[in-house]
């Protein structure tokens, strides 16, 4: 079984990904939490095989609970709606292993959770910043 | 003899500083534009992505629910439908305030109201601008609903006759009506005529009166754009 | 005795043509502006409303459908998933045309950047731009990426300094680096320079090249809307 733990603000949504990621046979979601603060606290509580989280969410963001994170042997995975400039650079140094479109088919995020689970890092070309689609200045040198 | 060098100089400099005016007042123009571009993003950011992604969400798990749990998944419909709703509410929204009135529905709109106050209304001219602007349509459309409305309001005639002409250099709207005419010679200005009055000013149009035999009032409206290109080429 | 009336005569015709200039601009900004929120609007119009009307109805028809015939509602589910997701898409394409890069984010990139080419960063003035319009700011943004990109590729450096000041009267970006020079003193233009260079024209920003113990590029961008204050003050 994958633990799961997840944040996201919206209600709604948050009710919606839980109950899509129980559907999976080899997923269980032991944890939902509001803001960045909680899931930082469910995952140090729990500790979870994977964190999903929003971006923008009250008191603390995805980014800032992911750089927090980062020592923790869980994975986390952001999942946002639109590329904003700088997340994406921001998401890469805290190290997570996903950063996905929220409204990604829930096929698509479970596959995403299963190849994380096995130490690929999966991210969304739609998200991924201007400036990594260039060559990569640094393999060139 | 003297005094051409000088006339000369001060032509010169004066067509350079211009050309500077010009310059620096287009890029003020393209930096309007991306400023609201970046508003218009923002907006959009925050009220519609998130509840497009909760229909996908939604909708995804109803799918998968349908057979195994239809009660729930018949709430997760609604609550589709619901976000559906208020999405478009929002969009609306978003638009009617960025979209102005179009003319040929306020020309429809005029005509009903003459008729139903037994005005009969003769219409000449086209519907529909080719050449002009969409701020210039949407200031046409204000003023021909105001000056109908004081028809109706208080010329006391029972004929009005509408027409409006679109050339390459300007745009006119003519209303004219056979009743008591505007005694004051347009002199005297409600809101009606004075909100007119300013929005003419800001697409440089003007407004002439005229009452002989009823009221007769004209809006003219130049094409913006020739005109400025007019003066650069000054 | 003579001439100075004639100038006289001469600075006010050229002070009042000037004035009309700037109206008459403004009044193209505004139409502007005018025009591309019209535009937007209809794009959204043709893209998000009639997904989003789609939407409403399909879940309505779901909805009904669900005991029915669960078969048909589980196809109307899937066409409103997909749906959804093409209406983000293309909101996503429309964001991503509209918005520009933000500076604070890019120092943050540039610096992980040099850092991850073993090249020590040394970063001074501000972060964040208070005086200068987004779009000034997106052309400062895209210079910095540009200058720090190439000492990482070219100039085989171990140091790297980074100036960013801000006035009222204009904006400066100075990259320094100390290694082996810009050869050809910024003559040879790759694509790299030469965007720098046409982005620049379009806010009046000016780049300065030295290469004296390395490369030192320095950008310099007036304050726009200042500029033009001035020019009309004359
Ligand atoms: N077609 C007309 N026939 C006769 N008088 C008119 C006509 N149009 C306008 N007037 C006169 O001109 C005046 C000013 O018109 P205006 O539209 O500015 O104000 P209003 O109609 O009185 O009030 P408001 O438009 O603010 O409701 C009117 O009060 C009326 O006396
Ligand atoms: N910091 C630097 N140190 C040494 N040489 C430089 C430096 N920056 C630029 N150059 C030289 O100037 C040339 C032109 O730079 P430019 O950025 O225009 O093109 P490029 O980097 O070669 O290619 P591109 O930017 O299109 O990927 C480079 O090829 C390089 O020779
Ligand atoms: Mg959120
Ligand atoms: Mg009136
Ligand atoms: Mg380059």
């Amino acid at each position: 079984m994958i633990r799961i733990v997840i944040a996201e603000d919206q209600r709604m949504l948050l009710g919606a990904l839980g109950s899509l990621l129980e559907l999976e046979e080899d997923m269980e979601v032991v944890g939902k939490a509001s803001n960045g603060e909680e899931a930082v606290e469910l995952v140090k509580e729990l500790i979870p095989d994977v964190c999903i989280m929003d971006i923008e969410m009250p008191v603390k963001s995805g980014l800032d609970a992911a750089e927090e994170m980062i020592d923790l042997p869980c994975k986390t995975i952001i999942l946002t709606t639109f590329a904003r400039s700088g997340y994406f650079d921001r998401a890469r140094k805290a190290q997570v292993s996903g950063y996905l479109l929220k409204d990604s088919p829930s096929e698509d995020l479970a596959r995403s959770i299963r190849s994380i689970m096995e130490g690929r890092k999966v991210y969304a070309p739609e998200l991924v910043d201007l400036a990594f689609e260039e060559p990569n200045p640094l393999t060139e040198r | 003899v003297i005094i051409l060098p000088i006339n000369t100089y001060n032509r010169l400099k004066r067509q350079k500083l211009e050309a500077q005016l010009v310059d620096a007042n287009e890029k003020i123009s393209q930096l309007m534009v991306y400023e609201e571009r970046q508003r218009i993003a923002r907006d959009l950011h925050d009220t519609l992505g998130q509840k497009l992604s909760l229909i996908g969400l939604k909708s995804d798990l109803a799918r998968r629910l349908i057979e195994r749990d239809p009660g729930t998944a018949q709430n997760e419909i609604t609550d589709i439908n619901q976000t559906a709703r208020t999405a478009l509410k929002e969009v609306r929204d978003m638009l009617s305030d960025m979209r102005g009135a179009k003319l040929d529905d306020e020309i429809e709109h005029v005509t009903q109201l003459l008729k139903a106050a037994d005005i009969e209304v003769e219409f000449s001219g086209v519907k529909e601008l080719k050449k002009s602007p969409a701020l210039v349509e949407d200031v046409v459309s204000m003023c021909l609903k105001e000056l109908v409305t004081n028809v109706v309001k208080h010329s006391q005639a029972n004929k009005c006759q509408i027409k409006i002409r679109e050339t390459d250099d300007e745009l006119s709207l003519l209303v004219k009506d056979n009743g008591v005419g505007l005694s004051h010679g347009g002199q005297v200005k409600g809101h009606g005529l004075r909100g007119i009055q300013e929005r003419l000013e800001f697409v440089n149009g003007e407004v002439q009166f005229d009452h002989q035999n009823g009221t007769k009032i004209e809006i003219l409206i130049p094409n913006v754009s020739r005109r400025v290109k007019r003066e650069e080429a000054r």
